[in-house]
């Protein structure tokens, strides 16, 4: 059941590939930023899949972005300069941080994916109505270009069936994050990862249903012995490396909770149709959703957010990601850090690059959790 | 291989008036390092002896010839040590060890036996990296900071200074001392970009020792930004090969306007002595091999 | 005619004497010592020694490096680039791309068929010292520095190593060396590091055939098989390939003259 | 004796006291009862000019380069922005300026002057950020900031309604808001008067860039970056938009009689983003190949307002047709006005950066571009390996150099002077000396 998801992380390209084969004339579109609403591309009933970078070294992306861009949209572009996109229909991003809308216009100048779209997301979401007044137009734009593109006409059912899809695909997810708030939790970290970031590229229903019976039939009766390990959580820039989660877990500790794009925030709210029309109910979901440090101004909302998944799943301690070169992130992690440790909980800042350099990480890792138990040794 | 100006000389000591035998606890530490490896052995407590050697391409190896050479000229031998903790880089390559800490927490509790349980903030200096350590009064770790991407400030930069100007490691600190008037720090801190900087200095016809200063001073500046960062509070020390290095603690102290505390015994044991003090107190909570 | 051109280079001091810009009549190399003007002296004398040529000789002559100040009898100075075009362009008409990777600095090249620079990248700051770089992991693998790239091309298995940065790229290798990773794998990670590295700005001046390798690190055989691979096509060696800037600008000297 | 005349520029001693007596007056606000603000120099100042004449701003960007002059009181203000947690690689303006208020000291002089509201935009991903974080090193100053993050227009085009109601809307919260934070009553009439000074201030600019375009170059960028800042500083202020005027007829009729900059003029180039602010001697370097930079898109379009069409290229945008009346009006015309300026719609579109980039190659008669890798400013750096791509590809030979132009740590001098000798061989320019 739950190994199911490993086996689509591995197999990413293939899954989509499939599923052209599935769906005669259907459509995959990759994205960028998980600002991006994907119940306009459900109501249209594509595919959408999120581009994230492979962890391997590579040197085809210097002619097209200077070196002190982060190395993860580096990553990401050379994904597609490579061609292991090269089933992509289209490609698109919600304005997020300038080091991915960069790697965005590359792919657009470069890889050729035949159609490609900027959805300008506000950044001011805490002016709350005036975002979500403009983001639902840009909403409705967004919708006219996919009709044009797809040559559908996407109705409201269209929209509520989308809405529908993502609410659900979200729900199963809370629920199984849900289970790592007991003492002895039935997943690990690394099966948590494996779960979530592949939300972002399997069919909603799909992946809805593989959870809930991994929910339902393995992991509620599941011992995997972690009641004794020390419970941390996981927070920062995007992250997906899963051979850093292992080496972390494989030091004596248990990954429990995290607020990443890759994790948590990524299915937290709903889309609450309540009286509102679709658009405005969508544009309301990603102007309210748990934000990017890059749009949480003026006020630091993200602080009391992170304390509360840190105290709700009772970690010892939070590793904090900071993916190299990540402004949005290191204007947001020392406020973040002091944060925590005010509240008790120690804090441990990595810094991540495409390849981890396991060394020298596992002898942080190590001398943190040592900072956060081995009480035998005195 | 030309003569290899950055490494550290062997050595080994231990105390005649020690018998282990009579003792209750024997306890012994390894440290692993990426250039150097360390082996203590204790004996209720009390320094029985150690050895201070150059870690090979093998880590296994590595510890077992840092222990030989520890117990050389005694009556112990590996066979006999009921307890040994790993640490360093190879600490879970110990061959004879039962149990693996890192250098982070075995030099905290080394350095409050080296400087006494009044030492809150420790500096060490290892080949690949820069730690400062804060401890309580029984030496654990309460907080710590590395060095980031920028390795400047690590022993390494210095080992790379000592083969360029082909200046024995162990006197490159007293010789950096040996300028009338403080140089400009050299501009940049990166060990590769550093060296060809002091190819450019040298060519331009300084002499070594003022490169060294040059040098030395913004190894120093270095390392107090990173002290700055988790804050020093006194009493202030530092371990690893680099405390030996006056040219480097001299400038650091002056930086951070705090003198670092003295000890009789060598710094580079701090991880081993460390770990072998971890390895006396699991015994005593019933540990065995 | 005879003119000639020195390349003052941190490790190094290469002269290459040239008879009307078509044969080479002489050539040194010698280590350079911390006095640059003494080693200067000790290659035009090897020189003499060696070729029978002495500056007084020369119709011009035309100084590179990173000392190429100090070249006191040099008409004028030219950079390691321009000299790397020409230079190549003398051994090879048909190459249109220049690799030189040296101690501290790599570039590549693009030149056209009269051996004109059309684009150049040099490395920037964390990617800097591909030969420094060797060294040190030749020092972390306990390996003769030469040994090293016969070593790699025994490798079985592709490790993926983190080298933006020498220092922490070293300590990788510490932590692979600890993990038992087989030698060769590890040489072989240290030069798909390096390449990367260097393939990275040949892309940036966008790569031509026919590519040539030059420079300190050209004599590396696990390099050389690395940055093939990695650029998917044969990469000309030339013998002396350390003394190509200084050919280069004894070709120009002659242009001068 | 070079080869074309020159002579000192008359106006430049104005530009510096006018630049030195913003700082003063800033720091001396409260001394008359007046008002102290910070915002950055991409913000929206007209607004706050409504609160009355004696409201006066320390705009972030500039007063960041202000510090980096100075290496040594640099060096301390990054060190305390280290110190106080905040990463290496985070915008130089930005980490100088916390820095100097980290360590309290104003770069001209005493404590540094604490503001009494933060007046921002948002266009790169530390615009608020920046004053978030300073209004919490100050214990708390209350912060308003406007996103103008809308997108681009269509390529070239005219910008939907929507997204001018997007700002438009902001800003006449944000009206509401200052009136809250200062008691003040908002005054329509002075709002709309800086308004217009600022379409002055903008449209002028652009015609003094301009006038560069002859041969020789009237004016050097080094002498540009003097003169550009005042709009940085103050661009809706009535003093500001006067200068710009007094200088277009200076630079007019040093460009009528052949005025060089640079007497030795044989090849001129651009730059782009902002120089690295410790080390101007590297555009003094270029001088002695008699190589002149004539300017960047950076200098020409931050404060400088511009119209593009594929045939005429790059013409100053004329000044709106009349003057607005009402609050409402004058806002939406200072988005319009604002949004489409290229400096900002490059935020959004390496390719349409290219294009206007190319066209100052053609237009300005350039035989290079020597682009600054800038590692201090991620937003204006944004794209710029493809720009280079693109200029390469429209036959213009391009040299980029890696720097940082508030750090002078991430500046390796001699490295970056032999690079420059490369490329001017690679143009075929011999050396001919400063005259």
């Amino acid at each position: 059941m739950i190994e199911m998801f490993q086996e689509w992380y591995q197999a990413r390209h293939e899954y989509a590939r499939e599923w052209k084969k599935k769906n005669p004339g259907g459509k995959v579109v990759g994205f960028f930023c998980t600002y991006v609403p994907e119940e306009i591309l459900l109501a249209a009933d594509i595919l959408p899949v999120r581009i994230l970078g492979s962890h391997e070294p590579q040197n085809v992306t210097e002619p097209h972005i200077f070196g002190m861009y982060c190395p993860f949209c580096r990553d990401c572009l050379a994904q597609g300069l490579e061609g292991r996109y090269d089933y992509l229909d289209g490609v698109m991003i919600a304005q997020s941080c300038l080091h991915i809308r960069q790697a965005f216009t590359s792919w657009q100048k470069h890889v050729g994916t035949p159609w490609s779209y900027y959805l300008p997301m506000p950044h001011h979401v805490q002016s709350e109505d005036r975002a979500v007044e403009f983001y639902a137009a840009e909403l409705n734009d967004f919708k006219k270009a996919v009709e044009d593109w797809t040559g559908r006409k996407i109705g409201d059912d269209d929209l509520k069936r989308g809405i529908e899809k993502m609410n659900k695909s979200r729900q199963a997810m809370r629920d199984l994050y849900e289970l790592r708030k007991r003492p002895n939790p039935p997943l690990s970290g690394l099966e948590a990862m494996y779960a979530a970031v592949t939300e972002q590229w399997i069919d909603k229903n799909e992946h809805a249903v593989v959870v809930r019976q991994a929910i339902d039939r393995e992991l509620d009766k599941r011992d995997l012995g972690l009641g004794g390990k020390t419970r941390l959580m996981l927070f920062g820039s995007e992250d997906d490396d899963t051979a850093f989660v292992k080496m972390v877990e494989g030091s004596g500790s248990v990954i429990v909770i995290d607020d990443h794009c890759t994790g948590s925030r990524y299915f937290w709210n709903d889309t609450i149709l309540d009286g509102d029309d679709p658009l405005t109910a969508i544009a309301r979901r990603y102007v309210n959703r748990p934000p990017c440090p890059t749009k949480d101004w003026p006020e630091r909302r993200r602080l009391a957010h992170v304390l509360k998944l840190a105290k709700d799943w009772n970690v010892a301690g939070a590793i904090v990601i900071q993916q190299k070169f990540c402004d949005p992130h290191e204007l947001d992690i020392p406020e973040q850090r002091r944060n925590l440790e005010k509240n008790g909980i120690k804090t441990l800042m990595l810094e991540l690059d495409v390849t981890v350099p396991v060394g020298q990480f596992k002898i942080r890792v190590e001398a943190f959790l040592e900072t956060l138990s081995e009480e035998d040794l005195f | 291989m030309a003569e290899e100006f950055w490494r550290w000389t062997e050595s080994r000591w231990h105390d005649p008036d020690i018998d282990w035998k009579k003792g209750q606890v024997v306890s012994a530490g390894v440290d692993v390092g990426s250039v150097s490896s360390q082996a203590v052995v204790m004996v209720d407590g009390r320094l029985y002896c150690y050895s201070n050697t150059r870690t090979g391409s093998n880590s296994p190896d590595s510890a077992v010839k840092a222990m030989g050479m520890a117990l050389e000229g005694t009556d112990l031998t590996i066979d006999d040590l009921p307890y040994t903790v790993g640490t360093g880089y190879g600490r879970v390559n110990v061959p004879f060890g039962q149990r693996a800490i890192t250098e982070i927490a075995c030099h905290g509790r080394g350095a409050n036996f080296m400087y006494g349980p009044s030492i809150r903030t420790v500096l060490d200096m290892g080949g690949q990296d820069c730690k400062a350590i804060h401890v309580d009064e029984k030496g654990k770790v309460t907080n710590f900071l590395m060095n980031d991407k920028c390795a400047a400030g690590t022993g390494r930069g210095m080992e790379v200074f000592a083969d360029l100007l082909g200046v024995s490691i162990n006197d490159v600190g007293e010789l950096s001392l040996k300028v009338e008037e403080e140089p400009e720090p050299v501009s940049s801190t990166c060990v590769v970009f550093a060296k060809s900087e002091a190819s450019g200095l040298l060519r331009a016809g300084w002499p070594k020792e003022k490169v060294l200063a040059a040098y030395s001073s913004a190894m120093a500046h270095r390392v107090a930004g990173l002290l700055e960062r988790i804050g020093v509070e006194p009493d202030f020390g530092i371990t690893g090969g680099i405390a030996k290095n006056v040219g480097v603690v001299t400038r650091l102290e002056k930086e951070i306007g705090i003198k670092s505390l003295q000890s009789k015994y060598d710094s580079q044991i701090a991880g081993a002595l460390g770990a072998a003090l971890f390895a006396e107190a699991l015994i005593k909570k019933g540990a065995k091999k | 005619m005879i003119t000639a051109g020195i390349d003052i280079g941190s490790k190094t001091v290469k002269i290459v004497a040239l008879k009307d810009a078509k044969e080479i009549v002489g050539q040194v190399m010698i280590l350079a010592g911390t006095d640059v003007k003494e080693s200067i002296s000790k290659a035009w004398a090897e020189l003499e020694k060696t070729a029978g040529v002495k500056p007084g000789d020369l119709a011009a002559i035309v100084a590179t490096g990173a000392g190429k100040g100090d070249a006191v009898n040099a008409r004028r100075t030219v950079t390691e680039v321009s000299a790397d075009a020409k230079g190549a362009n003398f051994l090879n008409p048909e190459v249109r791309t220049v690799i030189d990777v040296g101690a501290e600095e790599g570039r590549a090249i693009r030149i056209d068929a009269a051996g004109k620079v059309v684009d150049f990248a040099i490395n920037e700051k964390c990617a800097a010292g591909a030969g420094a770089f060797t060294e040190a992991m030749a020092r972390a693998l306990e390996v003769e520095i030469k040994e090293l790239g016969p070593l790699s091309l025994k490798s079985t298995q592709e490790v993926a190593m983190n080298a933006q940065c020498a220092v922490f790229a070293e300590s990788e290798l510490v932590t692979l060396v600890h993990a038992k990773t087989p030698k060769p794998d590890m040489a072989r990670a240290v030069h798909n590091a390096i390449s990367d590295r260097i393939v990275s700005m040949v892309r940036r001046v966008g790569m031509e055939e026919k590519v040539m390798l030059i420079g300190g690190v050209a004599n590396n055989v696990g390099f050389l098989d690395s940055l093939q691979r990695d650029l998917n096509t044969t990469v000309i060696v030339p013998e002396d390939s350390e003394s190509v800037s200084a050919l280069g600008a004894a070709v120009l000297a002659a242009e001068e003259a | 004796m070079g080869k074309y005349p020159t002579e000192p520029l008359k106006l430049w001693n104005k530009a510096k006291e006018l630049r030195q007596k913003f700082y003063e007056n800033y720091a001396k606000a409260h001394d008359k009862g007046g008002l102290r603000y910070a915002g950055g120099a991409w913000t929206f100042d007209a607004v706050p000019f409504g609160l009355g004449q004696d409201v006066y701003s320390l705009t972030s960007e500039p007063y960041g380069a202000s510090c980096a002059y100075n290496k040594e009181f640099s060096l301390r203000c990054l060190e305390a922005a280290e110190g106080y947690g905040y990463a290496r690689d985070l915008c130089s303006y930005m980490r100088n300026y916390w820095g100097s208020i980290l360590i309290n000291e104003y770069a001209f002089g005493g404590p540094f002057p604490r503001p009494d509201f933060i007046w921002q935009d948002h266009i790169c991903c530390s615009h608020a950020k920046w004053y978030q974080t300073m209004s919490e090193l100050e214990g708390g100053i209350p912060m308003y900031c406007v996103d103008v993050g809308v997108g681009a227009a269509p390529p070239f085009g005219q910008l939907k309604p929507h997204k001018i109601d997007y700002v438009a809307g902001q800003i006449l919260d944000g009206i509401d808001w200052l009136e809250k934070v200062t008691g003040r009553t908002f005054n329509d009439e002075l709002y709309i008067e800086a308004c217009w000074n600022d379409f002055r201030s903008t449209h002028t600019w652009a015609k003094v860039c301009e006038l560069n375009q002859t041969v020789p170059a009237s004016l050097d960028e080094k002498t540009l970056y003097s003169l550009y800042v005042l709009a940085t500083l103050s661009k809706a202020s009535k003093w500001c938009a006067d200068f710009y005027e007094e200088l277009y007829d200076e630079v007019k009729d040093r460009a009528s009689r052949g005025i060089a900059a640079v007497v030795n003029e044989q090849a001129r180039v651009m730059s782009d983003t902002q120089p690295p602010w410790a080390f101007l001697k590297v555009f003094r370097y270029l001088e002695e190949y008699g190589c002149v930079s004539v300017g960047s898109l950076y200098t020409f379009g931050l404060e400088g307002m511009w119209d593009y069409t594929e045939d005429k290229g790059l013409t100053p945008r004329p000044m709106p047709v009349q003057r607005p009346t009402s609050r409402e009006e004058a806002t939406r015309m200072l988005v319009d006005w604002h949004l489409r300026k290229p400096e900002y719609q490059h935020f959004y579109s390496p390719e349409y950066k290219s294009k206007l980039m190319i066209a100052i190659c053609k237009q300005w008669k350039l035989n290079g571009v020597m682009l600054h890798y800038n590692r201090g400013c991620e937003g204006l750096s944004l794209g710029i390996a493809e720009n280079r791509l693109a200029i390469q590809e429209a036959g213009f030979p391009v040299m980029t150099f890696e720097g940082n132009m508030g750090d002078e740590r991430e500046f390796d001098e001699a490295r970056t002077m032999a690079r420059v000798d490369a490329f001017m061989e690679t143009l075929g320019i011999k050396r001919v000396g400063r005259a």
